[in-house]
């Protein structure tokens, strides 16, 4: 997708390991998080390090920047052995990241948050010092449109990953350790990422990279290191691996298919949008979204795609246009309306607007559903019980976890609770979701795509929005591209393509002549 | 000077005006002050001695020309004080005076109001009484105060127990500090019950005024304690003859409480400051006569007590 | 508040040689053996007098207690104007026994009810910040009630409130209304839609948004149960001082808070019952109980509170 | 960091209460004089730190309920160590403020438990404390040179106290706007896990934070209580309402991350302004009450989450309904 140009071979007998992690073991509580993993990483090269949805990569790299203290085992940096105890000390030791949670300040600006944090910055700071560096590395990152003054809470997602990016770059960090950069990153932002990245990997500092998106491990990693829960796997050059293998070493089996099959009819349309509009972002969107079909829209930040799916569930306040439940007109605005028509929201952000981490499974899976089983406002427990039981089973989670606090489950797990709670709800209901596999592992995955198709199956219309073309690829009977708020098309099945949505979510006619476009052009 | 009341302009400084008494007093003194020809401006605050004194710094330099305090803290009003005697206003003092010294002395024109030793000195010698007449000659007396911490209740407190160091047999066993708060008043009187339960109990009670020894009571009939001067039985006297203390009395559940009318205090205090316009002698301690109230001259008090 | 999750520091006191989740269940066991030998070696707790005492003062906290917990549990955290709501509550209930008993209590519990749920619902419609509307009411609430009454407190010499302080069966009536007001509020918040959603709209307000729960709605039902059980306090207590006056409910707020953060709710919402309220009530009255007994002063229990708040929220910690 | 706007609101706010107050004295000369003018610094000296006190623990995103208890106490110490030297009695104080707030932040961080239940049980041990050090009376301070020292005007309208309290907001201001600490307390209070990732010291600025606030505290008490020549275990002044309509005035969110020094001395001179120009207007007790009550639900609805949704709400059906009555 990308043409960076490869680290050339180097003899890596000369100097030292950039870092060794060796014998690292952590535990919370019961959860064995890391079991005896070690870590080599090269100076100058790119690392990446790959695993399914709790194996432990975060816990890992938060090890090395502080945030957490292992139990066991030992660091060394450049070949001297370190004690991290603190994010300071890790800075110190020129280790930087860009955690997988956004760590920026959204009342603070920029600038300031770029250095927030720093050793490096006094404690009487010279203004003119820090934004000269600082808008170096926004240079860097060919991200200068970023005003150093504006406050973080009015950027776009993006470009507070940007931000965030910039902030490890002004720390003049040795080693520098990105957790998923590219979940929220537009393909353009992400090309100029991988060319910092490359930038920085000819100035010999080092990378460890964390991506669930495999094609970014071949197109830009030098080596992998594989984790499966908690255990290290694989430690091999990149070029050592393929697609499949890599695969089967994060899953410890071959994933045998991870999309369904397609649906074969699909019925009239459940929902029909028209003009509808969010004030800033969504310019005239029209859609009709049929029944036993999955719709997907396809858009990168800022494309307003989850705008209006936000739009539809009824979380947008002023959103104005003309949205058709099964004919019956839906006055938008208003959550519960939306409910009431029979259209459920699902976000991919589970920890902000998906679950209730604290409370049981039992409880969030019922969550939606209490108006329809109480009588007279009234709620029989037992009655709630029987019906989370079942609800559990439909979603495929085992009922021995109905009493846990669905915090403790992993993301997959947490998500299928998210779907449990929706389904259901009425025969043929309208599945609204944002992102729904956001951070979800491969294996989890295949079975959240297996049960969406099942869905459709039994009559439920799905609409989703998606930055994953692939998954875009592999799931979608239909998709609608989106680019600035505005609807470009809608294409189905047959004329699906990659080069086709990239084009239309970037939109080349309306950009100037730049990287991004030749880029695209080589396709 | 003009040797006139008429026109002149009082301040008057009270605590929360929504307390009863305070409330009582405060109308009082307006409506006669009033009548005479004063302008009267009401400076309330809810028993914060800070704000007291910045509203009588406010209020000198608005040049009044008499102040009518009650201080909320005798000694935190000290230096507001000095500063209104440094401008040359003139302070009578209500509800409460300064602790006798020369220097307390020099800071008030006057003191107009009820003796609050006589009033803790009445309580005792009535609740002696009471005792006495259902046959007791041991008695243990707990007494449930207002704010301890200065003022009124302290004055009240120290009468009362010297009155009872008169009476050999009936001693005070107990100060419980319930801030003036009949609700608070109720949960303490509960916890001393039971704390001296073990011990035979107590005999005679104290409400230092009429809410607190109704507060009391409740408490006392909620702990299936009984009320009155049958054996075993708790003797109460109040204070202040409020409208819950007369009804106590008329049921047999208080056996005294003691005469005060705020409503007095206040036009007494007016009178006071027209005879200081007037040019008349002030005495510095002008105490109102008070007696106690019993179920024998409830008829003739009942009717001036229920504010 | 913010909300500062913070996933590594969950359990607050750890103990060496003991699996994190069960400190707080060791530390709990031990502090209620504590209490049953102080409350052994107590001369005269058991008497009569003392329960009976004991049960009645802590029925009227208890109420607002839990009034309080409906507010803590939907993420609310807390309302400072519980206290003067009562306050008020006692006036309007006096001013109106004219119509007679039973017309006057429903009034004053409509009132109650109507003083909390404006509250509540400016709090869920506009999403507007609960601690400083509470202070907002307390301030408003204190201003208009002195100017309504003039400045002074009601002293009916009616005598129908009396059926208030009796027993019934040997048990205080304040204690049966606490007792029926914790049932109630449990049956509320447990067995009801409404109470459900209000313990995930504290737990995560924003998935319920996304859940399709009326938030406003619930959040104003919220406040107005608060009301009514505020309201039950007020008839108490106005029964027991045949009074309605401002002075009532000082000092309330912080026993109810006090009473629901010893019961080991989680004052950020979310976790928490009725229940637990009341064994926090109790914990409390026992050991002020304890202490009197022993002849500490009354300041003491104030510093026996604190302490006692203060371990109970280190054993909990925040959020498991 | 903070947007104009945000400062300039508590000054807009003070201007239009001037303005207010100027146009209903109606020149009787009673608000619109220089003891009007020393009484709001008067009354500023309590109030500002105290109002700064609280806003920089709101700023970080936490609440203290403490302030009231913390103060006493402070008021206290002061005054029984203070007799003969009072620079000493108020050193104590201040230590001892440092120490309480220290002590409530460490207990919050070290277990991750929520401020204002923390606080609660502060208070309560707070006046706790004070009871049992005065045995529950009202001491008495016999220098009442040293009360009037610290009350005596100075060039009219200042006073050592005010002076006390201006230069308070000077030094913590400036260290506010200039230093990097300003910057890492706002975002400790705006995103307390993404500041700690960032590696800013959180759980330092948390216990610092409140150490500086309860120093704030006990300075404001002992000061008020030489003052006044008393200190007591009651406090001497409601503080906690004032503190808090201060700051919020002054633009603190109680959500962390918004506010400043500056702003909050503003929203400090606000509500003194509010307070000493009713006062000096001779107005009804109730309509202090009633205007404070006012002001506060303003704010809160001025800042509410979810106003603009409202108002957009309000205006739809106000359309619905007005059209239906044209058609
Ligand atoms: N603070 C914590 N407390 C308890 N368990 C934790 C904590 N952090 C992580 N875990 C658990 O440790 C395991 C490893 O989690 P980690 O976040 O490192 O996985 P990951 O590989 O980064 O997953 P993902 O791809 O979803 O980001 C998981 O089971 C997770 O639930
Ligand atoms: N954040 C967390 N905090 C505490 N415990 C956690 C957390 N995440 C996971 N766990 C625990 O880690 C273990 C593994 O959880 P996870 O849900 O990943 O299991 P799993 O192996 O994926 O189960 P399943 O086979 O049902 O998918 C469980 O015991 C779970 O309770
Ligand atoms: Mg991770
Ligand atoms: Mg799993």
């Amino acid at each position: 997708m990308h043409m960076i140009d490869r680290r050339p071979e180097v003899s890596r007998t000369s100097p030292p390991p950039r870092l060794t992690a060796t014998g690292i073991s952590k535990r919370f509580g019961a959860v064995r998080a890391l079991y005896e993993v070690g870590l080599t990483v090269q100076p100058g090269e790119i690392h990446a390090l790959c695993g399914e949805n709790g194996s432990g990569k975060s816990t890992l790299v938060k090890i090395l920047t502080g945030t957490h203290q292992p139990d066991t085992g030992t660091v060394a940096i450049d070949g001297r052995p370190v004690q991290i105890s603190s994010p300071q000390s890790a800075e110190a030791n020129g280790i930087a990241i860009v955690s997988q949670e956004l760590s920026l300040c959204p009342d603070l600006t920029v600038l300031d948050n770029i250095w927030l944090g720093s050793a490096r910055a006094p404690l009487f700071p010279r203004k003119a010092l820090l934004a000269r560096d600082a808008q170096r590395a926004l240079d860097m990152l060919g991200a200068s449109h970023i005003g150093l003054d504006q406050r973080v809470s009015g950027l776009e997602m993006g470009q507070k990953q940007l931000v965030e990016i910039a902030r490890m770059l002004v720390r003049d960090a040795r080693l520098l350790i990105l957790d998923e950069p590219t979940a929220t990153l537009s393909d353009r932002d992400i090309h100029r990422l991988f060319a910092a990245l490359a930038a920085l990997r000819r100035e010999g500092r080092s990378v460890i990279y964390i991506t669930h998106r495999l094609a970014e491990v071949f197109e830009l990693c030098d080596s992998v290191t594989v984790l499966r829960n908690g255990r290290l796997v694989a430690a091999r050059p990149a070029r050592e691996f393929d697609r499949e293998s890599l695969v089967e070493s994060m899953l410890g089996r071959p994933l045998a298919d991870l999309y369904p099959s397609h649906a074969s009819s699909h019925d009239a349309p459940a929902l029909v949008i028209e003009n509808l509009r969010v004030p800033g972002i969504v310019k005239a969107f029209d859609l009709e979204v049929p029944r036993r079909a999955i719709t997907c829209i396809v858009g990168q930040i800022g494309s307003g795609a989850p705008e209006v799916v936000q739009a539809l569930a009824g979380l947008i306040y002023n959103a104005t246009g003309s949205v058709r439940v099964d004919g019956r007109r839906l006055s938008l605005g208003s959550p519960q309306r939306a409910a009431e028509a029979g259209i459920m929201y699902v976000s991919g952000d589970r920890a902000q607007e998906g679950v209730f981490l604290e409370l049981p499974v039992r409880d969030n899976l019922t969550a939606t559903r209490l108006g329809a089983l109480s009588t007279a406002g009234l709620l029989s427990p037992f009655r709630l019980r029987r019906v989370a039981r079942a609800l559990a089973a439909h979603v495929g989670l085992h009922s021995s976890r109905l009493p846990s606090a669905v915090a403790q489950l992993s993301g997959g797990n947490q998500q299928k609770v998210a779907f449990g709670r929706c389904v259901d709800n009425r025969p043929n209901g309208i599945l609204a979701m944002i992102e729904p596999t956001r951070g979800v592992d491969v294996g989890a995955r295949a079975d959240l795509y297996r049960m969406m198709r099942e869905f459709c199956e039994s009559g439920y219309a799905i609409v989703m929005t998606c930055t994953d073309l692939e998954e875009v690829l592999g799931l979608a009977d239909y998709a609608v591209t989106m680019f600035r708020g505005a609807q470009i098309r809608r294409i189905d099945r047959a004329h699906l393509s990659i080069e086709h949505l990239l084009l239309d979510i970037t939109h080349p006619e309306e950009l100037p002549t730049d990287d991004v476009r030749a880029a695209h052009a080589r396709h | 000077q003009d040797r006139t009341a008429k026109g002149k302009r009082v301040a008057m400084f009270m605590g929360p005006t929504q307390d009863k008494y305070l409330g009582a007093l405060s109308k009082g003194f307006e409506t006669a002050a009033t009548a005479m020809g004063m302008s009267v401006t009401v400076f309330s605050s809810p028993f914060d001695p800070a704000l007291q004194g910045q509203q009588i710094d406010d209020a000198i330099a608005q040049k009044f020309d008499l102040f009518v305090v009650q201080t909320i803290s005798q000694k935190a009003i000290v230096p507001p004080l000095t500063r209104a005697k440094a401008a040359g206003i003139p302070v009578f003092l209500v509800v409460v005076p300064l602790e006798a010294s020369t220097a307390n002395d020099a800071l008030y024109a006057s003191y107009i109001g009820y003796d609050d030793a006589k009033l803790g000195q009445l309580a005792a010698s009535s609740l002696a009484e009471a005792l006495k007449s259902a046959g007791r000659t041991q008695a243990r007396i707990a007494v449930i105060a207002g704010s301890m911490a200065e003022g009124k209740a302290v004055i009240r407190e120290r009468a009362f127990r010297e009155e009872m160091t008169r009476h050999p047999g009936l001693q005070v066993v107990v100060t419980e500090d319930v801030k003036w708060n009949p609700v608070q008043a109720e949960r303490s009187t509960g916890q001393l019950l039971a704390r001296f339960a073990g011990q035979g109990g107590l005999d005679g009670l104290y409400g230092m005024n009429d809410s607190l020894a109704n507060g009391a009571i409740q408490a006392a009939e909620a702990a299936g304690v009984k009320i009155g001067p049958d054996k075993g039985g708790l003797i109460v006297v109040g204070g202040n003859c409020q409208a819950p203390g007369i009804k106590n009395i008329q049921s047999g559940k208080m056996a005294a409480t003691v005469f005060v009318l705020p409503i007095e205090e206040g036009r007494r205090a007016a009178e006071t400051a027209k005879t200081y316009f007037e040019g008349g002698k002030v005495e510095r301690r002008v105490f109102l006569p008070t007696e106690p109230v019993t179920r024998a001259n409830l008829g003739t008090t009942a009717q001036a007590c229920s504010y | 508040m913010p909300d500062i999750r913070d996933q590594q520091r969950t359990m607050a006191l750890r103990i060496p040689g003991l699996p994190h989740a069960a400190v707080p269940a060791a530390v709990r066991s031990v502090l209620g053996l504590a209490m049953v030998a102080a409350v052994a070696v107590t001369p005269g707790f058991f008497s009569s007098i003392n329960l009976l005492s004991l049960l009645t003062s802590m029925s009227l906290v208890g109420c607002v207690a839990v009034a309080m917990t409906f507010i803590t549990l939907s993420g609310n955290i807390v309302s400072f104007s519980l206290g003067a709501t009562l306050s008020a509550t006692t006036i309007v209930l006096m001013a109106s026994l004219d119509h007679g008993l039973w017309p006057a209590v429903g009034l004053a519990l409509l009132f109650s009810m109507a003083i909390t749920g404006v509250q509540g619902w400016i709090v869920g419609y506009f999403r507007a910040n609960p601690v400083i509307v509470s202070l907002a009411m307390l301030s408003l609430i204190y201003g208009v009630a002195n100017w309504a009454t003039g400045g002074r407190g009601i002293y009916p010499t009616a005598t129908e409130l009396d059926v208030f302080k009796g027993r019934v069966a040997g048990l205080p009536i304040p204690l049966l209304a606490f007792a029926a007001s914790v049932l109630l509020a449990q049956g509320l918040l447990s067995l009801t839609r409404m109470g459900r959603h209000a313990i995930m709209i504290g737990a995560n307000e924003r998935a319920a948004t996304a859940a399709g729960i009326d938030v406003p709605g619930t959040i104003t039902w919220v406040y107005v149960a608060a009301g009514l059980f505020t309201g039950i306090a007020a008839v108490l207590i106005a029964a027991r001082h045949a009074s309605g006056d401002m002075e009532h409910g000082i000092g309330l707020d912080y026993a109810a808070i006090s009473a629901v953060i010893v019961g080991g709710n989680a004052i950020e919402g979310g976790r928490g019952s009725a229940l637990r309220t009341a064994g926090g009530v109790l914990t409390i009255s026992i050991v002020q109980g304890v202490l009197i007994l022993w002849g500490f002063s009354t300041s003491a229990q104030a510093l026996a509170v604190g302490l006692i708040v203060l371990l109970i929220l280190l054993l909990h910690g925040r959020r498991s | 960091m903070t947007p104009i706007s945000a400062v300039a609101r508590p000054f807009c706010v003070l201007l239009a209460v001037f303005v207010a107050f100027a146009l209903l004295d109606a020149e009787q000369g009673r608000f619109l004089s220089v003891a009007t003018a020393f009484s709001v610094m008067q009354l500023f000296a309590t109030i500002g730190p105290l109002a700064l006190a609280l806003g920089l623990v709101m700023i970080a995103g936490e609440f203290d309920l403490s302030i009231g208890g913390a103060m006493s106490l402070a008021g206290c110490v002061a005054v029984l160590l203070g007799a003969d030297h009072p620079a000493l009695g108020i050193a104590a104080a201040v230590l001892l403020g440092a120490l309480l707030g220290a002590a409530q932040a460490i207990a919050m961080v070290r277990t991750g438990i929520s401020s204002i239940g923390v606080t609660l049980a502060g208070l309560l041990i707070c006046s706790g404390l004070a009871y049992m050090l005065t045995g529950n009376t009202t001491i008495g301070y016999d220098r009442i040179e040293v009360a009037t020292a610290v009350n005596a005007p100075i060039l009219g309208v200042l006073s050592m106290r005010s002076l006390t309290a201006v230069a308070i907001f000077v030094i913590l201001g400036a260290g506010f706007a200039v230093s990097r600490l300003g910057r890492d307390l706002v975002a400790t209070g705006s995103g307390r896990a993404a500041a700690r990732t960032a590696g800013v010291p959180v759980d330092l600025m948390l216990i610092g934070t409140f150490a500086v606030s309860g120093m704030l505290v006990a300075l404001s008490g002992s000061l008020l209580s030489y003052g006044l020549a008393a200190a007591s275990p009651i406090a001497l002044s409601d503080a906690l309402v004032p503190a808090t309509v201060a700051a919020i005035i002054g633009g603190v969110s109680l959500s962390g991350g918004k506010g400043s020094p500056v702003g909050i001395a503003g929203g400090a001179l606000v509500f003194c302004l509010l307070r000493s120009g009713l006062i000096s207007l001779g107005v009804k007790p109730y309509l202090h009450d009633i205007a404070i009550g006012g002001l506060l639900l303003t704010v809160a609805f001025l800042d509410a989450r979810g106003l603009e949704a409202s108002l957009y709400r309000l205006a739809r059906t106000g359309e619905r309904v007005l059209g239906r009555g044209t058609r």
